[in-house]
């Protein structure tokens, strides 16, 4: 958001236009100099009288102020703009635009703001930027401005809607235009009318509340016209509530997936009770925190795509982890699988002391790539970037885990050897090779959800205790043994809580959900996709 | 050689280990800085640390063993309430004196123990009054974690804000479990209780754990600090190290310190701080503020009684006042709570956070909320003759004690 | 002159924890030789087996596939170098398919030869029928036609059979007695059996052995054996 | 009758075992009490609370045992029955405060007070009277575990769907518990209890006597589990673990069987946790957290599971570890404590009772009946068409 | 009972039974009559459907239609294993199932007849009678010297023994003994079918055998099953001579 050149050569033009009229005669050195007088909250009246002058130079001074770039010089109170780079500061004087290299910090001090302070210089830059040769520009203008529906932006917007030439823009400024003329009193009915048929179409949240606030007479067109509208747009946002929340369900659901499918196979396939499974998560969500901070300091450029490098490095970390594990501990437990519930235990507390040791106890920051951060509105709905990876990340693991399992020589030979150890191996599986490579995958998957689930939740040593319960509920839900009733034991779950929340809350919901599986097992004894037949009783 | 040995009471394993192995590090750091100032009564100061793990009762019976195997002369630590509370009756039996240095609900006030940390009007009630007066805000969403602190501190908190004449329905409440990971409809659900064209804020006393993925969801769901701000009660730098505070900034939390205060003593401390843990990037909080001001206020009741012996120190501990770090004193009161200023910072994209705004003096931490009618009727004096740490002023008898 | 043993076992003993259930057993199966072991129950012909395919470690002795000592090897290592075992239980694979139960012995095999030969589907034709059945759905008889259709799919040189006609219909059993003697003469498979069959074994072995509580206690050509005698061997 | 059937329990070691308890809770009471604390005998007063609070887990493992080492029951929520136990036992304790409360409330405990709650709920009557707690220690756990088991068996839920149904029963438990509006007093739950029976609880005789009556308690288990055990009906459990349906098709009713041991084995972890609460001075719904109850699987299996004495010991000796671990290494002891499960599992398969017995094998040549039952092969490896 | 009825001497009756599996007809409209004190035999093809009958009778497997009726008026379609093991049916599993972690005596002892209930089993103190049988049971099955050995360690043919004597020890009204002499010896098998001849006399018993021999021996009536229903029934030698089942069963 930082402030383009753009911006100030169209306040340039600006000044043949409208706001030159409200421009004033204003004392910029002083007033810009008053900036770092006084208490931050003196500093909005300050502000103010700045955005009165409609001098472009002031559009870099607040956009700086309302960024916290803004600093002044201790010694003598002189405001500058300034530029961080490396681990000094360049000034340039806002006015004259001189610039000073390689100032320290200590001699500096920021220039506050707030909340209010950076809303008040939104609302009033956005004026200036309603005419913005850049398109970015004037579209976030005309959102400010829907939202302060300030009258004085009405003849900016008027002006601008003759020229734009967008459509996107258009109708966004036509919607700020139609929220200035239903939130002023004295508006003519036949702008009112034509307003509330643009918010109407327009939908949403927004215009539902602009439309509630109408004041008319009971019973005129501008009344009837609101009441219409508002019921049209309620209508359709409770449909699209309803298909946000499936969205919901089945993003929770691919969360539950993820944090399940690693266990699915050392639980399900091998019959490990498995209880250091959400450490190899964890381990897959510290790889990530790791990769990350090697790309930020040999790479810095590919910080965006460090993800995709961990994906590998997860899997191959976690996998080794899994395979050390099998060749240690779990190879002697074969046939004993309660004990390897125990012994599992063990290993997860060493794994998150070992974690806690090295890294420290405290959450590790993961940051999120520019593509999977912020939300695309599509129609009625608000789907987050990072949702809609983890969706298709969890789907195609959970497809390409299936063909592997069900489609090749390997998966045979797992699932001969995990249900008749002795027998495959005088079938001439090498078993113990067969043993560690499916431990060892189980793992690195469980290591390839946490690269996914450090983009959404904590990354810390205690971050596999918190799916580990939810990781056995949905593989026994769904049926052990069985990789379809994970998938759909997940996106059950998941969409039966998303359903559940908004009537039970959170808690309760959480707490039916429960309770569903407790009577859903006793309808379905072996879960969802319950393995039948002869071969399984007893 | 005789030392005089410290219990350290924090949990180095488990769900806490994440907040409270800071505060750990901070006591041994203390203490070994007194030691190098020579110790106290002239003997040295020997920490003694265990590891409680995050579980309740393995606090009472650590607590027990400092005190009745170890014989330590004061033991810092606990963190949640449960553990405070767990530890509590072990204090008061074998009588020895805690301090517990985090924010909490109120509502208690015990011979044995010294709160350091923030009673709700040296947090919560600020934290409104200034959103209510800066930010204009006129809808509430007050979302907590569901257990006591929040609880408490939310029903506080609605009393406050219907008194100020806020409508009921312009007050949202919401809980959830400890360690909630899916935010989505929650969030969703502010974005629409904010779009009612009224300004909205939250007030969050969300826990530990659940606060990554709750910003996380707020950033992406593009919920902004201009649009509608977060206030959060237990959000500090230790917890924003954990995120990418980008998309956060603006968003608030309101602390009697943060580490971006400018003071001198505060430059020292962190200077100290990053010296003894090697490690540059390492931050500091309020919860370290409250040991620091804790213990100097230990070591010189100590001095003051000349014995380290229980009795002795908690009286000389009233009225004890040393420097805090935001450039002021703090000072223990009759209730064993202290005085504090309140600060509220603004999130940044260092992960630090920009004071906004600060009371204009210290406030007093008050153990019984004027808030809530059964308690506005307590006071909490420890001096004689009250001696007592929740006196009715209406029937004029002790609460706990009269029978 | 050319090695004729398959395999040679040298004095093996076998012990279940303290229990021993092998005494310096020995015995040859030579190729192309239908090689038959007698005994009552629990004598430790099963247990011979296992010391054989490598399914239970012996406490002493040696097993050589023809010149290789084989004593310590791993099953899979035994399969690999031609071992096909039937066991008694039938051990099938009971969440796979009857196909996929096959395909087990895939393992030792190179890619181009994985597949199932024809035979073993004429010699057991209900093996096609029920490809895609759940092996541990079929039936008891069906199950052990499944194991000896399993073990050749390996395509062995040794065939080690643990009482193949347990459960299995009388024309079926006269098959499998068939299929045996082919594989022995087309193929020059060496075939060690076990059996409490008496007729099945005598009018298929070349040799014969009997055990008695952990011992071989006579061993001789098939056609020197006695009805009788070996029934007063067997009585209990 | 029914002394001879307790009578059948003491047999054996059991006998010695539950004479080792009745001595200990005779007389470390007396060298707590009565000896000097400088007297070479004297039993610290931090001794006795530990090891008062050990015998409780002692008996919530063997409890525990009944079901998982003898019957196959595998339950990941018997945390929820010792919890609720514990609940019970502190609701008392709360109702005993009475009017010295902080807010000095004769009825109303403080955290309802501060939450503004106006009355009782009437689930919280009746705890002023210890008779009635009694009762309920032993029929609230008693009942959520018939009512549990009375579906779960009857449907023939078995193996990991049943413990991770447990598990889901404790989970919703713990976060019911959690909730304020239970009126449990959410997280903080209960404290700050004053005194039992008259007695005070922060006193060194109180404290005695509640060790006393945590080793006369896991005493009369322990006779009554062995009782259990060495009836048919003890084989019966055994058959039920091995082969269920077999056991079905000998005309035993397998959900009766389960049912039984499900109940009366939740009766005991509840009467652990009520003598637990008032030792360790709290109840909060952690008691529930799925991770105990995981914990006392631990204890069983480190100690010998399908032995009666070998929970006790894998409590007290995992616990101690515990205790000695955290002030010892206070940063490392996870490794250790780690390092020993996994030890355990791999050299110790059977336990300490089974390393016990196997070394008592190699000294005595004639091999007694095993007592340590093979643990069964896993569902996935079980293959053929028999029942 | 039987003595009541003497007009419908039927202890076991099958009605038109039918059971299939994901579309695949194992039982298809069986019926069948074993009479009070009546041994019969079952033979047919693997895969005919004698151990799914057996399945249906004991309350294993329920049938997609038809009805079982025991005793004449208990249907045991109704009813679950327990309640029809009580009723005094006993069955000898294919594959030997018996209490693998207990001793021999055990599995006897948890077999030999009685209260079933929890109480009684709690209560229950061996009575020198009952002790008495289950020597005489070792003695039968020729297992009195292992009697203190875990079942696990018996050899295959020896849990098959086992097993049988678990069956008497029930003393059930009808035995279903699904091929009790797989993996016996000639001589052992022999034994086998003196022994079913003798608890015969005083029950019903249904078996299941392969084995021509014993059948031979046996010497009753038998039943031919061939995909789910009756192919063929009458002595040995009159269903030998059927083409139909020296095709399917028999073999040239
Ligand atoms: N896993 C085992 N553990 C302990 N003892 C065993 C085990 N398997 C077999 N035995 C014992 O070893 C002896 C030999 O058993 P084995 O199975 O070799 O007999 P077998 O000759 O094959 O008998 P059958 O004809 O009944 O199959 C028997 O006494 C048996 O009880
Ligand atoms: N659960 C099932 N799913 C699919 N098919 C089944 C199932 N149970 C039995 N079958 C099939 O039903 C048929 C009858 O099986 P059953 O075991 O009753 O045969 P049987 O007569 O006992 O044979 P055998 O003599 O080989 O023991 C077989 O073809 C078998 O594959
Ligand atoms: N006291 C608290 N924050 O739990
Ligand atoms: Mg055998
Ligand atoms: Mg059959």
């Amino acid at each position: 958001m930082s402030l383009p050149r753009a911006l100030i050569a169209c306040l340039f033009f600006l000044f043949a236009a409208p706001v030159a009229v409200s421009a004033q005669e204003v004392d910029l050195p002083g007033s810009i100099a008053q900036l770092a007088q006084g208490k931050l909250k003196d500093r909005a009246a300050k502000v103010e009288i700045l955005l009165k002058s409609g001098d472009p130079r002031v559009a870099t001074v607040l956009n700086q102020l309302a960024e916290g770039t803004l600093y002044y010089r201790k010694s003598d109170k002189k405001v500058f703009l300034t530029e961080k780079t490396g681990k000094t500061y360049a000034l340039t004087d806002p006015l004259t635009g001189e610039e000073i290299k390689d100032q320290s910090k200590s001699n500096l001090k920021k220039i506050k703001a707030n909340n209010s302070l950076r809303r008040t210089i939104r609302d009033g830059l956005s004026l200036f930027a309603l005419s913005s040769s850049d398109p970015d520009e004037r579209m976030q203008a005309a959102e400010t401005v829907f939202k302060s529906k300030d009258p004085i932006a009405l003849p900016l917007i008027e002006a601008r809607l003759l020229k734009e030439e967008i459509a996107e823009i258009l109708s966004l400024l036509n919607q700020a235009k139609s929220a200035i003329v239903l939130s002023s009193a004295d508006m003519p009915d036949t702008a009112k009318l034509e307003a509330i048929s643009i918010l109407r179409t327009m939908g949403g949240r927004g215009a539902l509340t602009l439309l509630s606030a109408v004041e008319a007479a009971p019973k005129s067109a501008v009344a009837q016209a609101t009441q219409l509208a508002i019921t049209s747009i309620e209508r359709r946002l409770s449909i699209w509530d309803a298909v946000q929340n499936i969205w919901y369900g089945l993003s929770l659901g691919s969360v539950l997936l993820l944090a399940s499918i690693g266990l699915a196979i050392t639980f399900g396939v091998m019959g490990v009770i498995n209880m250091a499974h959400g450490e190899m998560v964890m381990i897959g969500a510290y790889t990530t925190f790791a990769v990350q901070q090697a790309v930020q300091i040999f790479a810095p450029g590919l910080t965006d795509y460090s993800l995709l490098l961990a994906l590998p490095a997860a899997f191959l970390a976690a996998g080794l982890v899994g395979l050390i594990l099998e060749r240690g501990i779990i190879r002697f437990l074969y046939g004993r699988p309660l004990e390897t519930l125990l012994a599992t235990w063990g290993v997860s507390l060493v794994l998150q002391q070992t974690v806690r040791t090295i890294f420290g106890p405290s959450n590790k920051e993961v940051v999120n790539p520019s593509w999977m951060s912020g939300a695309v509105e599509l129609a009625g709905l608000s789907l987050t970037w990072n949702r809609i990876w983890i969706f298709f990340f969890a789907l195609a693991v959970f497809g390409l885990l299936f063909l592997l399992l069900k489609r090749t020589p390997m998966g045979l030979q797992m699932r001969a050897v995990t249900q008749n150890r002795k027998m495959a191996s005088s079938m001439g599986i090498r078993t113990p090779w067969v043993d560690a490579f499916t431990f060892a995958l189980g793992s690195g998957i469980a290591g390839v959800a946490g690269v996914a689930l450090s983009q959404i939740g904590n990354v810390s040593p205690n971050l596999g205790q918190s799916y580990i319960i939810d990781s056995f509920m949905v593989v026994v839900f769904g049926g052990v043994g069985n990789l379809w009733g994970t998938l759909i034991g997940a996106i059950t779950l998941g969409v039966a809580n998303k359903f559940l929340e908004p009537f039970a809350g959170a808690v309760l919901g959480k707490i039916f959900v429960l309770v569903f599986i407790i009577l859903f097992i006793q309808k379905r004894p072996r879960g969802l996709f319950a393995l039948k037949g002869r071969s399984v009783e007893q | 050689e005789e030392t005089i040995k410290v219990g350290v009471l924090h949990s180095l394993s488990g769900t806490m280990a994440i907040s409270e192995t800071t505060l750990k590090d901070a006591m041994l750091m203390l203490i070994e800085e007194q030691n190098k100032k020579g110790g106290l009564l002239g003997k040295k100061l020997e920490p003694v640390v265990v590891d409680p793990a995050s579980d309740w009762p393995l606090f009472a019976e650590k607590a027990r063993e400092l005190i009745d195997v170890n014989k330590v002369s004061a033991v810092f630590g606990a963190w949640t309430s449960v553990s405070r509370k767990s530890v509590l009756p072990v204090f008061e039996e074998l009588n020895s004196i805690l301090f517990y240095p985090v924010q909490y609900e109120g509502e208690e006030s015990q011979r044995n123990v010294f709160y350091t940390g923030a009673a709700p009007n040296q947090q919560a009630i600020p934290a409104v009054d200034y959103l209510m007066a800066e930010e204009e805000v006129e809808r509430w969403v007050l979302a907590g974690t569901d257990y006591v602190y929040p609880r408490t501190t939310n029903k506080i908190l609605e009393a406050y804000l219907k008194a100020k004449g806020v409508a009921a329905e312009d007050i949202m409440i919401n809980y959830t479990p400890f360690g909630h990971s899916d935010w989505q409809t929650i969030v969703s659900d502010v974005k629409a209780f904010g779009a009612a064209g009224k300004k909205t804020a939250v007030v969050s006393t969300i826990n530990g754990d659940a606060n990554v993925p709750f910003y996380k969801e707020l950033a992406n769901q593009g919920i902004k600090a201009e649009d509608i701000p977060v206030v959060a009660f237990s959000v500090g730098e230790e917890e924003l190290a954990g995120l990418d505070t980008a998309p956060l900034v603006g968003h608030l939390a309101a602390w009697n310190y943060f580490q971006s205060v400018e003071s001198d003593a505060n430059a020292s401390f962190i200077e100290a701080w990053k010296a003894y843990t090697k490690d540059p990037a390492r931050v500091t909080n309020d919860p370290m503020e409250a040991h620091y001001i804790g213990f100097n206020m230990w070591v010189k009741a100590v001095e003051k009684a000349g014995t380290t012996d229980a009795d002795a120190v908690i009286d000389a501990l009233i009225g004890v006042a040393v420097p805090n770090l935001t450039g002021g004193y703090s000072a223990m009161m009759p209730n064993h709570h202290i005085t504090k200023p309140v600060l509220i910072g603004e999130i940044q994209d260092d992960g630090q956070f920009d004071v906004v705004y600060e009371t204009a003096g210290l406030v007093p931490g008050d153990a019984w909320s004027d808030f809530l009618p059964d308690s506005a009727k307590l006071i909490s004096d420890w001096r004689a003759p009250l001696s007592c740490g929740n006196f009715n002023t209406e029937t004029k008898t002790c609460g706990g004690k009269g029978e | 002159m050319p090695e004729t043993a398959a395999l040679k076992v040298q004095s093996i003993d076998l012990h279940y924890g303290a229990a021993q259930a092998l005494r310096n057993v020995s015995l040859v199966v030579e190729k192309a030789k239908i090689t038959c072991v007698l005994g009552r129950n629990g004598v430790g012909k099963s247990s011979l087996l296992r010391a054989i395919v490598g399914q239970h470690p012996v406490s002493n002795g040696e097993i050589l596939l023809g010149r290789d000592a084989i004593t310590k090897a791993p099953s899979y290592t035994r399969a690999g170098k031609g071992i096909g075992y039937v066991p008694q239980g039938r051990e099938i694979f009971a969440q796979l398919t009857v196909k996929e139960n096959l395909e087990t012995g895939y393992a030792r095999l190179p890619r181009k030869q994985r597949f199932i030969e024809e035979e073993i589907f004429e010699l057991f034709p209900i093996l096609k029928d029920m490809l895609s059945r759940r092996g541990g759905d079929l039936s008891g008889g069906q199950q052990q036609q499944l194991a000896i259709g399993r073990a050749l799919v390996t395509r062995p040189d040794i065939l080690v059979l643990d009482e193949p006609t347990e459960g299995i219909q009388p024309s079926i059993i006269k098959d499998i007695g068939r299929a045996i003697t082919y594989l022995r003469d087309e193929k020059g498979m060496a075939i060690l059996l076990v059996e409490q069959y008496l007729d099945f074994c005598r009018e298929l072995a070349d040799v014969v052995h009997i055990m008695d509580r952990g011992e071989i206690t006579h061993s001789g050509p098939a056609e020197d054996l006695d009805r009788d005698d070996v029934r007063s061997y067997l009585t209990v | 009758m029914i002394s001879g059937f307790l009578f059948r329990g003491l047999q054996g070691r059991i006998a010695w075992v539950a004479a080792a308890l009745a001595l200990i809770a005779v007389l470390v009471p007396f060298l707590n009490l009565s000896l000097a604390p400088d007297h070479a005998l004297h039993i610290p007063d931090y001794a006795v609370s530990l090891f008062g609070k050990y015998l409780t887990y002692a008996l919530l493992a063997l409890a525990l045992d009944l079901v998982w080492g003898y019957c196959g029951i595998l339950s990941l929520g018997h945390g929820a029955f010792f919890a609720l136990g514990g609940y019970v036992m502190g609701m008392y304790l709360m109702r005993q405060i009475g009017s010295r409360g902080v807010y000095g409330d004769p009825i109303l405990p403080d955290f309802m007070v501060f939450l503004n709650w106006k009355e009782l709920p009437w689930y919280w009557f009746g705890f002023d009277q210890f008779w009635f707690t009694l009762l309920m220690i032993f029929a609230v756990p008693g009942l959520l575990a018939f009512v549990f088991g009375w579906f779960a068996f009857r449907s023939r839920v078995t193996g990991v769907y049943l413990s991770i149904i447990t598990q889901a029963m404790t989970y919703a438990l713990l976060l019911a518990f959690f909730r304020n509006d239970m009126g449990f007093g959410g997280n903080n739950g209960l404290t700050d209890f004053k005194d039992i029976l008259g007695f005070t609880l922060q006193n060194g005789g109180t404290r005695a006597g509640l060790f006393s009556a945590s080793a006369f308690a896991l005493c009369l288990s322990l006779i009554l589990s062995s009782a259990i055990v060495r009836s048919r009906f003890g084989k019966v459990l055994i058959a039920t673990r091995e082969a269920e349906s077999r056991a079905r098709f000998l005309g035993y009713r397998v959900e009766h069987v389960k049912l039984f041991v499900f109940t009366v084995s939740a009766m005991m972890a509840g009467l652990a946790g009520a003598l637990y609460v008032p030792q360790v001075g709290i109840i909060n719904p952690g008691e529930f957290a799925p991770a105990n109850s995981i914990e006392v699987v631990i204890w069983t299996a480190i100690g010998g599971r399908g032995t009666l004495i070998g929970p006790i010991l894998g409590a007290i000796t995992v616990n101690l570890g515990k205790s000695w671990f955290t002030a010892a290494l206070p940063e490392y002891w996870l490794f250790a404590l780690g390092a020993l499960f996994v030890a355990v599992t791999l050299f110790l398969p059977k336990g300490i009772m089974g390393a016990m017995a196997s070394v008592r094998q190699k000294f005595s040549a004639k091999k007694s009946a095993p007592s340590d039952p093979v643990i069964g092969t896993p569902a996935t490896e079980q293959s053929g068409d028999a029942s | 009972m039987t003595e009541d009825l003497p007009l419908t001497p039927v202890l076991l009756y099958l009605d038109d039974v039918s059971v299939s599996f994901d579309g695949f007809k194992a039982i298809n409209g069986l019926s069948l009559a074993i009479e009070a004190g009546e041994m019969r035999a079952i033979i047919g093809p693997n895969g005919a459907g004698k151990t799914t009958m057996m399945d249906i009778i004991t309350g294993k497997t329920r049938p997609d239609s038809g009805d079982v009726l025991f005793e004449g008026d208990m249907d045991l379609t109704q009813h679950d294993e327990t309640e029809i093991a009580q009723a005094g049916i006993g069955r000898k599993f294919q594959k030997p199932t018996v209490f693998e972690d207990q001793t021999v005596r055990e599995n006897i002892e948890l077999a030999l007849a009685g209260e079933r209930s929890v109480f009684a089993s709690l209560f229950y103190q061996e009575s020198e009678a009952d002790k008495a049988r289950i020597n005489a049971l070792l003695d039968t099955v020729r297992l009195t010297h292992r009697a203190s050995e875990l079942a696990a360690d018996l050899s295959h043919g020896q849990k098959q023994w086992l097993e049988i004597g678990m069956l008497l020890a029930q003393d059930p009204k009808l035995l279903l003994v699904d091929e009790p002499v797989a993996g016996m010896t000639d001589a052992e098998t022999i034994e086998t079918a003196k022994l079913l001849r003798e608890i015969a006399k005083t029950r019903s018993v249904i078996v299941v055998e392969h084995d021509m021999g014993f059948i031979r021996d046996l010497d009753v009536k038998v039943t031919v099953l061939a995909e789910g229903s009756v192919l063929a029934e009458g002595s040995l030698d009159h269903v030998s001579a059927h083409p139909d089942v020296i095709e399917s069963y028999l073999g040239r």
